[in-house]
């Protein structure tokens, strides 16, 4: 319960993005600000600041303020950490998202045709399975990533441009497909061998009648768990991938771009990255603790069936 | 007097292929007829296909080779879309009453559902309040409360539950009803009320039954004629008493007498050693010669066929035992 | 009737396990005496208790919130709320148990020789090499063929028989005074379950145990015990010599329960005397006699409060208001058999 | 025994062939995309382009474009790189190859050991706050992205708290061959092997908790406690071997692919200069063989893996030796 006010509250302070940097910070978070300036304590401050070694060479972003303005500080092109923090939030989770669905999608539809067709189809399907498995899931997807940003791809009469959000969706939607199909179709297998699906063949019901009465009803929970957990790893690829800039793409952020950002500051400035990381973090978590709330709620009536 | 059968089965076996190239014949060329208002008891320890057969009989599984007559027609082949019009005339009956029944469905949907898929005998959809009388008429009919339709499977005990199962089953008014252990998972006093229940219900319908089960002194109350399987075949066939009191085969003899039965006295010293071989092992001669306490050199060898002992009585063995007095 | 003090005598032994917020009793107020070579058949229907009966005894019950009150004696120790230290020397060397699926009672991943070794070696102190010794002639003695190589197979390679033959073998491996068997024969084959019962039957005579036979058969009690106890949801209905039982019930539902088993030579009932409506969940048992919802003898003094055990005969008593009130059941008589 | 050893090694086979196809596929054979130009990098020059494609023949059908780069794979091994001055591709691969051993089996020792005792502690303490304190850990563990971990771990060890006893010892950012200085090898990878294992350890301790816990209800364990046998044993002999049977297959995977180059994120942020970090520095001049050749290099360790993890299987499962 806590986990999913937590998500909806992440999800809103997103939302809001717009709102604060125009309304509260008054600050633009996607143009370089190097040579801007704001009040602090009445007094006219440089954003970019001179470093306090000995000899005051080179310059860094002002830190936390603790103000609307500039409250965790600047990054490397002085722009508004807090203000990027959102904007950055709503891309990663709109993509987390969108890859969560898109993924159980697909899932869905290779677990249940292997499931329920079996055969040749099941065997084809669960060798591809196997095969797109065997390449690790980060590398499977920095190697769709490097071709898909270097050059728009073309299917048919789409187009997906090299800076589309759409790109890291599909990506970590694809990578993730095994990892989903796989306990679904191992729940179709055994929903199709239950007896009540043989019930049902016996009164004479057509196929499509029990696939949709008997087998996605209860599948239904299967789906509902996964979700959670897969929109969890989506959302660390997705930061992993945009650490390595093959995500989303410059001017747009997410946490992984900004902890990018951050990575060179960290030692002077380590809020531009660690902001971020918390982030990913608390909704990561918030994801998890809610998958496995969900795991146990409808685990419930099968323990309750033990009691002899 | 020659009856058609309503159901025959020629020759039938259903194999499954397993991993190693090993082979599990389940039913092993059995032929059988099912004639219409008899109730035929199928006895047989675990493993011995019984299940399998009920549900080849049915086409719920399909058999590897052989022929399944229903009504007199070919139905061994006959494409799904073509069987679902004769679903309605021959129905199963579960042994797990909570397996049969969809967990996240109401009773009254689950009842509802063959009403709903087939046309009524006129050709057309069933009106919802015809489906409505029908329900609480079947609930009548197997002695549950009307109220119950609101219900979810799980929040009824097992005998209710298999009730219900059966409810389903008759919906549709099936001349054949092939039951699959249906009493098994039940305790006695429980098991007694079902037990009654299909007796009247074959009274009252008309039914024909099929009744698999491995508990003999409930086949024997409930069954005309009695069918004793063993690794995917009969090996004796008959009226029911006839079989269970004077059996001809050595098996039948052994199964009897290890009943345990309600009697205190002297208990019986068991008969058969060791268990049943597996279905896959491959075997020579007669099926049962390596258990047998009987057996002679020819059992090992030569495989024996199901023939007729005497009028209605039939056994597959060289040596039957002679009919007591 | 041996007048030596019995091996195990239990005293209103009560379980009650916390659900939704309450105490709700699943055992309540069972009493036995089993004395040393004795068998005696605890009998009921599922959910009767009769196996959380015998966890109790074994101090197996680990739930949270547990209860159990009442006595058992063990040759005068009382096992109700003794340590789970000393319960533990107990179990398995004292009082061994098996349990009604050889499939699953055994580990899968150890060979039933290395499993049957473990319990030799947790309580006496023995080599590797003297367990195994131990371990074949018992797996011998049970009627295992070529024990010394089945002792090296894993529980699946092995059928059913075998595998409830290992268990025993297993149970009986410190030589226990008290053997308690809980359903040991369901998961079998009728063919497979009458050597079983022969093999337990012979035990008294060549290992001396004494038996605590659950069983929900009433078929099996009556080939192998020598004494019965029914229980009927969580309460004790009837006890006594199984003959006595068996042909003279004192309690409504001993007498129904074996009326509603079909037989299987006699003549054929038109219907089966059933018994109406299903046992009461244990939460809601009514306050008098469990049983006078479905009894048909039931009238105003069974229903304030559970009747207690009345003696009707010698060593036999029924929870029952009837004998009391001079109304006792007519006798069942042994049945009339037609031999085939 | 021999013919399901074959189908096994068959079985692999394929799925080896299949990777190599999908990933020829991914690089090579995406539609709308010249390969040419990803190969001879950015801003390549004409001649270069030109002797790109017929050397790599993109100017011939697809299967043979396959067959090619198969044969520069595994065969002549001299894919090179265009970008990084005609460097060879494969070994440089075997040289990354032992730095990221080094970092992949000290975290696989400290993941397995943490988690099967945080695991079975929790499993043994069903129910109280030990055990959800330590399940709320491993969640914790599991959320944390590595990458930014290892940057924490950095700030704090070799910046905020470098100067106190407690992180004066670590070494700055890189790696120390083994051979070269066991002890400087060591203090490299301590803090990479815990930050690459925090996740691990939350996966294995929950998966091997809920497993034993699972157990606990299982017959066998009653039979166990039945026989007199102490709670320990019977839930570190019974539960916990049987359990390992689950642990061990989703350990070969997992370790599979790391070692094939999936602790990238970690060899990037501390520096060690694995095949994980080869993968990155191509990934930055977007220099295609390299990294067509580690995705390559790792599938085919993670195959191998999963084919020893099956025989692993046989020796833990007595139940799987017959099933096959």
């Amino acid at each position: 319960m806590v986990a999913l006010g937590v998500l909806a509250l992440m999800a809103l302070a997103s939302l809001l993005a717009p709102l604060y940097a125009h309304d509260v910070a008054h600050t633009d978070p996607f143009a370089s600000n190097v040579a801007g300036t704001i009040m602090l304590d009445g007094r006219e401050v440089d954003i970019m600041q001179p470093n306090d070694n000995p000899l005051h060479l080179g310059l860094s972003p002002i830190g936390p303020t603790w103000r609307a303005a500039y409250l965790l500080g600047a990054d490397s092109q002085g722009r508004d950490v807090a203000a990027r923090l959102l904007y950055g939030g709503r891309n990663s989770l709109l993509i987390a998202a969108g890859a969560a669905v898109l993924c159980l999608l697909l899932a869905g539809v290779a677990g249940i045709a292997a499931g329920f067709l079996g055969g040749v189809v099941d065997t084809l399907l669960s060798r591809l399975m196997d095969i797109m498995w065997a390449v690790p899931v980060y590398l499977f997807a920095i190697s769709l990533s490097i071709v898909m940003v270097s050059q728009s791809v073309r299917l048919g009469p789409f187009v997906l441009h090299a800076d589309s959000l759409l790109i890291p969706v599909f990506i970590i939607a694809l990578v993730y497909v095994p990892y989903a199909a796989r306990p679904i179709r191992g729940r179709v297998l055994a929903l199709r061998q239950a007896e009540f699906v043989t019930a049902a063949r016996g009164l004479g019901v057509p196929v499509w009648r029990i696939m949709l009465r008997d087998i996605l009803p209860n599948l239904a929970t299967t789906l509902v768990m996964l979700g959670p957990l897969v929109m969890a790893l989506a959302l660390l690829a997705e930061s992993a991938l945009s650490f390595l800039s093959l995500g989303v793409q410059a001017p747009q952020a997410s946490w992984g771009t900004i902890i990018q950002d951050g990575e060179g500051l960290i030692y002077t400035r380590p809020m531009v990255a660690i902001a971020p990381g918390l982030a990913i973090v608390i909704v990561v978590l918030a994801l998890n603790i809610l998958g496995d709330g969900l795991r146990d709620a409808l685990d419930v009536r099968d323990s309750g069936r033990r009691a002899s | 007097m020659t009856l058609t059968p309503l159901l025959e089965l020629r020759d039938l076996r259903k194999t499954y292929r397993l991993p190693r190239g090993r082979v599990l014949r389940a039913v092993d060329g059995l032929s059988l007829r099912v004639l219409p208002g008899e109730t035929l008891g199928l006895v047989g320890e675990s493993g011995c296909g019984k299940s399998t057969l009920g549900r080849c009989m049915l086409r719920l599984a399909d058999p590897s080779s052989g022929q399944i007559l229903f009504e007199g027609r070919d139905i061994t082949t006959l494409p799904e879309r073509r069987l679902r019009a004769l679903r309605p005339r021959m129905q199963m009956v579960f042994q797990d009453s909570s397996a049969a029944l969809n967990p996240r469905r109401r009773i009254g949907d689950l009842l509802a559902e063959p009403l709903r898929v087939h046309p009524a005998p006129d050709g057309r959809r069933r009106p919802a309040s015809v489906i409505a009388a029908r329900l609480s008429e079947l609930m009548d009919l197997v002695g549950l409360p009307v109220q119950a339709l609101e219900r979810y499977p799980h929040e009824f005990s097992g005998g209710q539950r298999q009730r219900i199962n059966i409810a389903r089953a008759l919906a549709l008014t099936p001349r054949l009803v092939v039951a699959d252990e249906p009493v098994s998972a039940l305790d006695v006093s429980v098991q007694a009320q079902i037990v009654n229940l299909f007796a009247d219900l074959r009274r009252e319908l008309g039914l024909t039954y099929v009744f698999i089960a491995h508990d003999l002194a409930v086949v024997r109350q409930i069954s005309s004629r009695v069918a004793v399987m063993y690794l995917g075949a009969i090996v004796e066939l008959g009226e029911t008493d006839g079989v269970l009191h004077h059996p001809a085969h050595p098996y039948t003899t052994a199964l009897t007498a290890a009943v345990p039965r309600a009697v205190v006295g002297h208990p019986h010293a068991p008969v058969l050693r060791g268990d049943a071989p597996s279905p896959t092992a491959p075997r020579t001669g007669c099926r049962f010669h390596a258990r047998c306490p009987q057996a002679q050199a020819r059992c090992a060898q030569e495989e024996p066929a199901l023939h007729t002992l005497r009028p209605g009585h039939a056994v597959a063995c060289h040596f039957p035992l002679p009919p007591g007095p | 009737m041996p007048a030596d003090p019995p091996l195990l005598a239990v005293r209103d032994l009560c379980v009650s396990f916390p659900a939704r917020g309450r105490m709700v009793p699943i055992v309540e107020h069972v009493s036995l005496d089993l004395h040393a070579g004795e068998i005696v058949g605890l009998v009921g229907e599922s959910g009767s208790g009769k196996s959380v009966t015998a966890m109790a005894l074994m101090g197996l019950i680990d739930s949270p919130g547990v209860r159990v009150t009442g006595s058992a004696l063990f040759r005068g120790r009382e096992l109700v709320g003794m340590p789970q230290r000393q319960l533990r020397r107990l179990r398995g060397r004292d009082i061994a148990m098996i349990f009604q699926d050889p499939m699953t009672a055994f580990t899968p991943v150890y060979t039933i020789g290395w499993q049957i070794d473990e319990q030799i070696r947790a309580h006496e102190k023995l080599s590797r090499h003297a367990a195994r010794a131990r371990t074949v002639k018992l797996l011998a003695d049970m009627g295992v063929p070529d024990p010394a190589h089945m002792a090296q197979r894993y529980p699946h390679q092995l059928s059913g028989g075998l595998r409830q033959r290992a268990m025993i073998a297993m149970a009986l491996s410190c030589s226990p005074a008290l053997l308690i068997a809980d359903e040991p024969t369901t998961a079998l084959d009728v063919t497979v379950q009458a050597q079983i019962l022969e093999l337990l039957r012979r035990l008294r005579g060549t290992h001396g145990a004494s038996i605590l036979l659950i069983t929900h058969d009433m078929g099996v009690v009556a080939q192998t015990c020598a004494r019965t106890l029914v229980l009927y949801s969580g309460r004790m209905a009837e006890t006594g010599p199984t003959e006595a039982v068996f042909d003279r019930p004192g309690h409504p539902y001993t007498a129904a329960l074996l009326d509603a088993i079909p037989p299987l030579y006699g003549p054929r009932p038109d219907r089966l005397p059933a018994i109406d409506g299903i046992p009461p969940q244990p939460a809601d048992r009514p306050a008098g006699c469990a049983f006078a919802p479905r009894c048909g003898h039931a009238h105003e003094t069974c229903l304030p409060a559970p009747p207690p055990p009345v003696p009707i005969g010698p060593g036999q008593q029924a929870a029952c208001v009837l004998p009391a009130e001079g109304t006792p059941l007519p006798p069942r008589g042994p049945m009339t058999e037609c031999t085939a | 025994m021999m013919a399901a050893l074959l189908r096994r090694t068959g079985q692999t086979v394929l799925v080896l062939f299949g990777v190599s196809v999908l990933v020829f596929g991914v690089f090579f054979a995406t539609p709308g995309a010249d390969p040419t130009a990803r190969i001879a990098g950015r801003n390549a020059a004409p001649q270069v382009m030109e002797k790109v494609r017929h050397e790599y023949g993109f100017d011939r059908p697809l299967p043979v474009q396959y067959a090619i780069m198969m044969k520069k794979l595994f065969i002549t091994r001299d894919l090179a790189s265009y970008t990084n001055r005609g460097q060879a591709v494969v070994p440089e691969i075997m040289r990354a190859a032992p730095v990221t051993a080094s970092l992949v089996c000290g975290a696989a020792v400290l993941w397995v050991t943490v988690s099967i005792f945080m695991g079975t502690l929790a499993a043994a303490m069903k129910d109280t706050w030990v055990d959800r304190g330590l399940m709320m850990l491993g969640l914790v563990g599991i959320s944390i992205p590595v990458f930014w971990l290892g940057q924490v771990a950095n700030l704090v060890t070799q910046s905020r708290y470098h100067d106190t006893w407690l992180f004066s010892w670590v070494p700055g950012l890189g790696y120390v061959p083994f051979a070269q200085d066991p002890l400087g090898w060591f203090r490299a990878l301590v803090i990479p092997w815990v930050v690459l294992a925090v996740m691990f350890i939350g996966i294995y301790s929950r998966v091997l908790r809920h497993d034993l816990v699972a157990l606990a209800g299982e017959d066998f364990m009653r039979t166990a406690r039945a026989k007199g046998l102490s709670p320990m044993r019977v839930l570190l002999r019974h539960g916990l071997r049987t359990s390992m049977v689950t642990f061990v297959s989703l350990f070969g995977l997992d370790f599979a692919q790391l070692a094939g180059g999936g602790a990238l994120l970690t060899e990037v942020v501390f520096g060690l200069p694995g095949v994980g970090r080869l993968t990155y520095r191509a990934l930055t001049m977007l220099d295609l063989p390299v990294i067509m050749a580690t995705v390559m290099y790792s599938a085919i360790f993670v195959v191998l893996a999963n084919a020893v993890v099956d025989v692993v299987y046989l020796f833990l499962d007595p139940r799987v030796r017959d099933a096959r």
